[in-house]
């Protein structure tokens, strides 16, 4: 039963990653704008927190600086896209390929350091309760801003004029702008704050969750994240879910590989890719659903009339 | 105009311009609306109505210009501003969004700091008030498009304005709710609340309003009570002449070419409309109308026949005898079946490409073997549209979206009558368009039919229908109603049929007709 | 197509003993990423000190194989190199390719089994260091359960698999060890992924044959032990570092220029290991028993008079079957062709055939 | 105030002036970075710019690196223009190795002048067949081709380690992860003695001609485009989407196949797990860059060949680590993105109304 629970808990850390960055990348699909970079963001945010950790020492100083690098990339993208009328799905291609090519490239310094002696580690006070005791110990700090971040989208999606006016935009920019709200920086807004979430992914990434920086690292997660929205009909709770469930099935290869089942080490690693395939294939078979969870105005550009 | 001694007229302004690349949408307007007034401002498409409506709102700036409200210079930056001074408006393409409840769109479109539920108290309060009944749960999407303005315009009196813009509210509307919509405008202004009302119907404007403006390209090109003009003579103001009149003589039907027979289907998009039982008939030589308000099933009913949508159930639709119920376009068209579209632009035409390039949408005529394109018969097809159809283009390379909306209109509705169909339908024929180009569209239309084609016109405008047609058919929620000759329409009884009633007992629509 | 490219700035006064070599460098990896080219890495700058300005050297890393490394090694070539050493095994036949067109200069290939008349190879022993690392493993472990995370079930990587495993059961016979495969040389996540699942089944001691420190930081989050690879790793995880499995390419580097500096390179195979101070387990923590300690000096003493071989008969593979008589050393072809897992590993090898 | 005001029509200069200021824009930002890291910024230049061109070899160093590039964009190029956004043409190029590899492994002389048709042929099946399953997701189940297509690379990546780590194993290989190297007669052909480059670099060329004429001088090709352009437009002249959809990804996973089939057959001349080098990614660039005009391409995918091997040689020369050239690749598309934006507007000052 605890070896259950360490699992739960270990596969919820690896969720966490993709939930953070996954909830990032909601909030612009909300406001309308499909941001492909969130892999270059988070490797640069990556960057960006393993370094500030190196400086100062400090982990929410990393995490904070992930947030900014994350928010800054997404800035330029968001000024491109939003003002310039740029594609938005090669933008945010070339978001990717800058920041994986640019993060290899001022990483090298950092790639032999090491936070071990920079991060304070507390002992959990979870350790001593019988079997949920060590999963909950193993518990990064991050799950529980992941589950409140997911709870705090909810709200702000659901019950908060802010929110209305955000899914208005993603909705119909047209009718929003018709109405004086401000598209144009609204989904500007909602860019920066996705790309600071994705920035706090990659900064956990390599801040907490293995605390090193090598480029690259991100290994395909911002791509999943990317999945993972469209997985969950852009329902905040169920991208917390999805994110679960994916962190759910990358533990299970190796577990399953502990366990010595006889399955080819690379058909358990295609587990999760193939997991996303047949979820977004399940999930696209009603259009029904998409068509009343989408934003309406999702990857399409705006031009207000005046 | 107004003259109250009392009080400053509620709004003025004063020279405003507004230029659009190529176009002077606004020039040198000046505008006075009495407190508690109906003041119309009337022009014809493509006028400046909106663009002026939009800068009283704070939507668009002006270039040049001054505006007072209640005798104070005012700078309106941006919609919240209007709003804050008591200015309300319903767009001509709704501001809504389909996705949310109505309370939702309503608080969207409030500044004060309202909660949801007190929105959607309030919502209940002001359907009592004017008689605009309304769920404020449910989601827009579900609503029928008279439905829709009723939000804009709840959503507009909410706002508990002073001076409450509507932009042409009535192209939406069967005439009876239109009847019910200048009640609650007539109370509106009964207790002091000025309205601007946007128009190009000139029977409204003289019903309802109290003042008018008259537009031309963009200048006012006249101020007057139209309750003391005639149509003829507002007519004059507003495009400088009488309407041509069109000679239509009597139809010589020949067979049927397009028979539509027990048409029902489902609409993919959950938001739209099911089409249930659908047959009309549509003979060589005769035009058959299909009035109705938007969102009634135009679309999707269009969609079949076009070939758009192929999946009409097997036998529905027949092109001369043939079974073409799912077959694609293309094959339609070679069967000679054409279409011309209400979207010009992205539907009717790709805005980036070039005249001749279109041509190869629906032509197929400048094609060799093996697909090969003959670009050179391609430009001299297209140049010889655009001669023939008198279209001002900067030549068969011009882009589409170049064209002004009337120009490319006319480029459309040329390429599809210069194929020769046997059936040519036709969507809104002339939204957007000046009143010498729609005469002109109308008069090839009359041609067409002349020369023996079967024609389907699908309007909102009852006055076009009724100028053109020989037969009228009317849809509503998705179904059709019998046809009337066009001798026997009135509009009382197409407006009836508007709302779905023509099952009613014979001699109650006869009655209403009476 | 030999003759433009070596007429080039091609080194003919290479023979002269000239006063500069130039040597250069080809990894896989980032050299930034700890572990495999990194080492080499270590062993390219140790040259440097050694011989100062008499040599001067280059590096390309992250050099993909097939059609770029071809060019990069080309290039190096051209560019006057009189040695140039590649560092992966994906190398060999672009190595050999180019090799036939420079016959000037001098090629190195570690880990490959090709050579020509100006083309060599050499390899470290790993599985010497894994099998002390078993020995330590076994006395830290409290759940008899030890975890490995593995690349590429390669024969190298099977033999550090049952050395380590062999060393651990020379302690404690009925250790059990658990394989996780992550298909990767370096991937920190995936690692340290693998690494915790391996923990959450009980596994208490890891060893990896993968590049990077993440399985180490990630013993030391649950507080379980765990070995450094490829290069000193004690400061990732002060307190799950038990010692690091290292490798000093310094001493072949050193030894193979001044070969060609005094002109007498020929074509060999090398393999050293634990004997030649290529290979070693260092940082051994203070808190590893003073016994496990005394049995790895003495394996490591045995290693170095080249009496101990890890891979002694009887062993039996995890089906039952015996792989190596009782009372038989393996040799090269026995090593270089291991394809099972020793008795007490758990499951089978992956794909094999 | 600055201000983008829309030209009624798209400007021809900028069309053509955007690249080069684009490039510009980047030449500018690599000097600043080469100064502030220290290193000569003419060097610099000239590493990028003027040693991959400078001799026939490095000629033909230049084509065989831009050749699979080439190949990819090109179908890239008619997947974007048709509005399909397949972003896996990795995992295709990966697919079409294997295949190709598969049909290298099988044959035998006997096959004679048809083996290395046949080694292309299976590649561009591989291609395709790889592409056809996002093609089938996106036509069946409208699943997002984006997601399916990249989280196909990821799979093709693990077949391709299976197969060589597994089945297809060279027996001789002493256990490491490659197949047997392929018998020469499977081998590509190269075009000169002495230089690299292959027959490749014809196809490639031939591939941009043919897709010239598709794309603007046939009625299919026309078709195809219009749904890119404006879907409702192509639904109205009854051009089939699904078509489009199909006929988009399978050129484009052909082409990303056929790229695999040349680089196994040809430089590596084996399979083994390093196929993937993210030429299926950079291909993606060189479309945008080449602004999915088959000519267009040709000249981005030497410019990205350039920052390649200029990349690498920065790093053997100046000492730079070689993911400049990433920095470089990028920095290119976000200035040419933002040039583009000149095309259809023009920058004006206007004072703000008080
Ligand atoms: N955003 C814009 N950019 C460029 N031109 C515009 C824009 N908005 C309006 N115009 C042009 O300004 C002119 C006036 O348009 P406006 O919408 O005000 O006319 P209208 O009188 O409301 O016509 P309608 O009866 O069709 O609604 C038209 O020529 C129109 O094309
Ligand atoms: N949104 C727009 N962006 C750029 N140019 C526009 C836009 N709208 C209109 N134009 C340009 O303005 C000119 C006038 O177009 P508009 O549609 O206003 O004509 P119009 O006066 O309504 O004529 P018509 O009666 O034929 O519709 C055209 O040349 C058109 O290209
Ligand atoms: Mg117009
Ligand atoms: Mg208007």
């Amino acid at each position: 039963m605890e070896v259950f629970f360490l699992n739960v808990a270990t596969s919820l850390n690896a969720g966490t990653v993709l939930a953070i960055a996954a909830l990032g990348l909601l909030l612009n699909e909300k406001a309308g704008i499909v941001n492909l970079g969130a892999e270059g963001m988070m490797l640069c945010a990556a960057l960006a927190g393993f370094a500030t950790v190196v400086h100062t020492g400090s982990g929410l100083a990393g995490l904070g600086a992930g947030m900014l690098a994350g928010a800054a990339l997404a800035a330029i993208f968001g000024v491109l896209v939003i003002w310039l009328n740029t594609n938005q799905y090669a933008t945010g291609l070339a978001l990717s390929l800058f920041g994986v090519g640019f993060s290899a490239f001022a990483g090298v310094a950092y790639t032999r350091e090491n936070l071990s002696g920079k991060m304070v580690s507390t002992p959990s006070i979870w350790s001593d309760v019988p079997v949920i005791g060590p999963g909950l110990a193993r518990l990064d700090g991050m799950v529980w801003v992941g589950l409140a971040l997911a709870l705090g989208m909810i709200w702000f999606f659901y019950r908060t004029r802010a929110g209305l006016v955000l899914r208005s935009v993603g909705e119909n920019p047209d009718s929003a702008h018709a109405l004086g709200y401000p598209v144009r920086f609204i989904r500007w807004l909602a860019v920066v704050a996705g790309g600071s979430l994705c920035g706090l992914a990659g900064a956990y990434l390599s801040t907490q969750y293995t605390p090193l920086w090598t480029e690259g690292m991100t290994a395909g997660r911002g791509w999943i994240a990317l999945a993972l929205t469209t997985f969950a009909t852009w329902r905040p709770a169920r991208v917390l879910l999805g994110a679960y469930l994916f962190g759910a099935v990358t533990m299970a290869q190796f577990y399953l590989q502990g366990r010595g089942v006889q399955i080819s080490a690379e058909f358990l690693s295609m587990l999760p890719y193939l997991a996303t395939i047949v979820v977004l294939v399940l999930i696209s078979r009603n259009p029904t659903w998409i068509r009343t969870n989408m934003p309406a105005s999702i990857g399409k550009p705006f031009h207000p009339g005046a | 105009m107004t003259q109250s001694t009392h009080h400053p007229p509620r709004l003025q302004l004063t020279r405003i311009t507004k230029r659009y690349p190529g176009v002077v949408a606004n020039d040198d307007v000046s505008l006075t609306v009495a407190p508690g007034s109906i003041h119309a401002v009337l022009g014809e498409n493509g006028a400046g109505k909106s663009t002026l409506m939009k800068i009283i709102y704070g939507s668009v700036k002006p270039d040049d210009g001054a505006m007072l409200f209640n005798g104070k210079a005012v700078h309106i930056r941006n919609p919240q501003e209007a709003r804050a001074l008591g200015i309300a408006m319903v767009f001509q393409h709704f501001s809504l969004f389909d996705t949310l409840t109505v309370a939702e769109n309503v608080w969207l479109g409030l500044d004060r700091s309202l909660s949801l539920r007190e929105v959607s108290e309030s919502i209940g309060l002001k359907a009592q008030e004017y008689g605009l009944d309304i769920d404020p749960e449910r989601p827009v999407h579900s609503l029928s498009v008279g439905e829709m303005q009723r939000v804009e315009i709840i959503r507009a009196l909410l706002a508990s304005p002073q001076l409450l813009i509507l932009d042409e509210p009535t192209s939406v509307l069967t005439p009876q709710a239109v009847e019910k919509l200048f009640v609650v405008l007539r109370q509106l202004a009964a207790e002091g609340c000025s309205i601007l009302y946007i128009s190009h119907k000139l029977h409204e404007i003289r019903e309802l309003c109290d003042a008018c403006t008259v537009m031309r390209g963009g200048k006012v090109t006249g101020v007057c009570d139209p309750r003391a003009e005639s149509n003829a003579s507002l007519s004059r103001m507003m495009i400088g002449a009488e309407p041509p009149q069109l000679n239509h003589r009597p139809s010589q039907a020949g067979e049927v070419v397009l028979a539509v027979q027990g048409l029902s289907l489902r609409s993919d998009d959950p938001f739209g409309t099911h089409l249930q039982d659908v047959a009309l008939q549509v003979r060589a030589g005769e035009v058959v109308g299909i009035a109705g308000v938007s969102g009634n099933g135009q679309g999707e009913l269009l969609a079949c026949l076009s070939g758009e949508n192929p999946r009409a159930p097997a036998g529905s639709i027949r092109l001369g005898g043939a079974d073409v119920a799912r077959q694609g376009p293309g094959r339609r068209r070679k069967l000679g079946l054409h279409f011309v579209p209400e979207e010009r632009l992205g539907r009717g035409a790709v805005p980036t490409l070039s005249l001749a390039q279109n041509l190869l949408l629906s032509r197929r005529d400048a094609i060799g073997p093996l697909g090969w394109l003959r670009l050179g018969r391609l430009e001299r097809q297209a140049a010889e549209i655009i001669a023939r159809f008198k279209v001002k283009a900067n030549g068969p390379g011009a882009a589409a979206r170049s064209l002004s909306g009337g120009n490319l209109q006319k480029f459309i509705v040329g390429r599809e009558i210069d194929a020769r169909p046997r059936v040519l339908i036709v969507s809104q024929p002339t939204w957007g368009v000046d009143v010498g180009a729609a005469a002109q569209i109308r008069g090839e239309i009359l041609a067409l039919r002349d020369a023996g084609c079967a024609v389907l016109v699908v309007s909102e405008e009852l006055e076009e229908l009724f100028e053109i047609c020989d037969r009228l058919h009317v849809i509503a929620k998705g179904r059709l109603s019998p046809s009337v000759p066009r001798e026997q329409a009135t509009v009382e009884r197409i407006g009836e049929w508007m709302s779905g009633l023509w099952d009613a007992p014979q001699q109650e629509v006869a009655h209403a007709a009476a | 197509g030999k003759k433009e490219e070596a007429a080039a700035p091609a080194p003919a006064p290479a023979a002269e003993a000239p006063q500069v070599t130039k040597a250069a460098w080809v990894y896989i990896g980032p050299v930034g990423d700890a572990g495999w080219s990194y080492a080499h890495d270590l062993g390219r700058r140790g040259v440097e000190a050694h011989f100062g300005n008499q040599v001067q050297t280059t590096y390309v890393e992250s050099v993909p194989y097939g059609a770029d490394a071809e060019r990069v090694f080309r290039d190096l070539a051209q560019q006057g190199n009189q040695i140039i050493f590649g560092t992966s095994f994906g190398y060999m036949e672009t190595m050999l390719k180019v090799a036939e067109d420079f016959p000037n200069v001098k090629f190195e290939h570690a880990t490959g089994y090709k050579t020509a008349p100006n083309m060599r190879i050499y390899d470290a022993s790993f599985y010497q260091d894994t099998y002390m690392a078993g020995v330590i493993a076994a006395h830290m472990t409290q759940t008899g359960t030890l975890g490995f995370i593995g690349s590429f079930p390669i024969p190298e990587v099977l033999r550090n698999i049952n050395a380590f495993t062999l060393g651990a059961q020379s302690v404690k016979p009925d250790v059990k060890v658990r394989v996780v495969w992550v298909s990767s040389w370096f991937d920190p996540p995936k690692e340290s992924e693998a690494a915790q699942a391996l923990i959450n089944q009980g596994a208490d001691v890891l060893l990896q044959n993968t590049d990077s420190t993440a399985v180490l930081q990630t013993a030391e989050r649950n507080g379980k032990f765990a070995f450094g690879w490829d290069s000193d790793m004690s400061a990732f995880a002060p307190n799950a570092h038990l010692a690091s499995a290292i490798v000093d390419w310094t001493p072949y580097y050193v030894k193979s220029i001044e070969e060609l500096r005094n002109g007498t390179w020929e074509t060999k195979r090398t393999v050293w290991g634990v004997k030649e101070g290529l290979n070693d387990l260092i940082k051994i923590a203070d808190f590893v028993p003073a016994e496990a300690k005394a049995k790895v000096e003495e394996i490591k003493a045995g290693m170095k008079a080249g009496t101990f071989e890890p891979f002694t008969g009887p062993i039996v593979d995890n089906t039952g079957r015996e792989v190596l008589a009782a009372g038989v050393q393996a040799d090269r072809a026995w090593k270089d062709s291991v394809n099972f897992f020793v008795r007490g590993i758990e499951g089978r090898v992956p794909t094999g055939n | 105030m600055l201000r983008l005001e829309p030209r009624p029509q798209p400007s021809p200069l900028w069309t053509y002036a955007s690249p080069v200021l684009a490039l510009a824009i980047t030449v500018v930002i690599g000097v600043m970075l080469f100064t502030a890291l220290g290193k000569d910024p003419v060097r610099g230049l000239q590493i990028f710019f003027w040693e991959p061109i400078k001799s026939p070899y490095a000629w033909s160093e230049l084509a065989l690196k831009a050749t699979p590039l080439l190949i990819i964009a090109l179908g890239l190029a008619l997947c974007f223009r048709s509005n399909v956004w397949n972003i896996g043409a990795e995992g295709q190029f990966v697919v079409g190795a294997i295949f190709a590899a598969g049909v290298a492994l099988s044959a035998d002389r006997s096959w004679g002048m048809l083996l290395v048709p046949a080694v292309l042929l299976g590649g561009v099946v591989g291609g395709m067949v790889w592409a056809g399953i996002t093609a089938l997701l996106r036509d069946r189940f409208n699943a997002n081709e984006i997601l399916v297509s990249l989280m196909l690379v990821y799979v093709a990546i693990q077949i391709l380690n299976y197969l060589v780590f597994g089945p297809w194993k060279d027996p001789m290989g002493f256990n490491m992860p490659q197949t047997p190297r392929f018998d020469s007669a499977a081998r590509i052909p190269r075009l000169f003695d002495g230089f690299r480059v292959n027959i490749g670099v014809i196809i490639a060329l031939v591939g941009v001609a043919l897709m010239w004429l598709f794309m603007f001088r046939t009625y299919a090709g026309y078709a195809q485009q219009v749904g890119g352009l404006a879907p409702a437009a192509a639904r109205y002249a009854g051009f089939s989407s699904r078509k489009a959809l199909w006929l988009a990804l399978l050129v484009s996973g052909g082409a990303a196949g056929l790229a695999g089939a040349l680089e196994v057959a040809g430089p590596i001349g084996q399979l083994t797990p390093h196929i993937p080098v993210g030429y299926g990614f950079a291909a993606i660039i060189v479309a945008f860059v080449g602004r999915l005009h088959p000519v267009g391409i040709v000249f981005s995918a030497i410019l990205m060949s350039m920052f390649y091997i200029g990349g690498e040689l920065a790093q053997s020369r100046l000492g730079l680590p070689k993911s400049i050239n990433g920095v470089f690749q990028g920095l290119l598309l976000f200035a040419l993105l933002a040039c583009d934006t000149l095309i259809h507007y023009r920058v004006v000052f206007k004072r703000r109304r008080g």
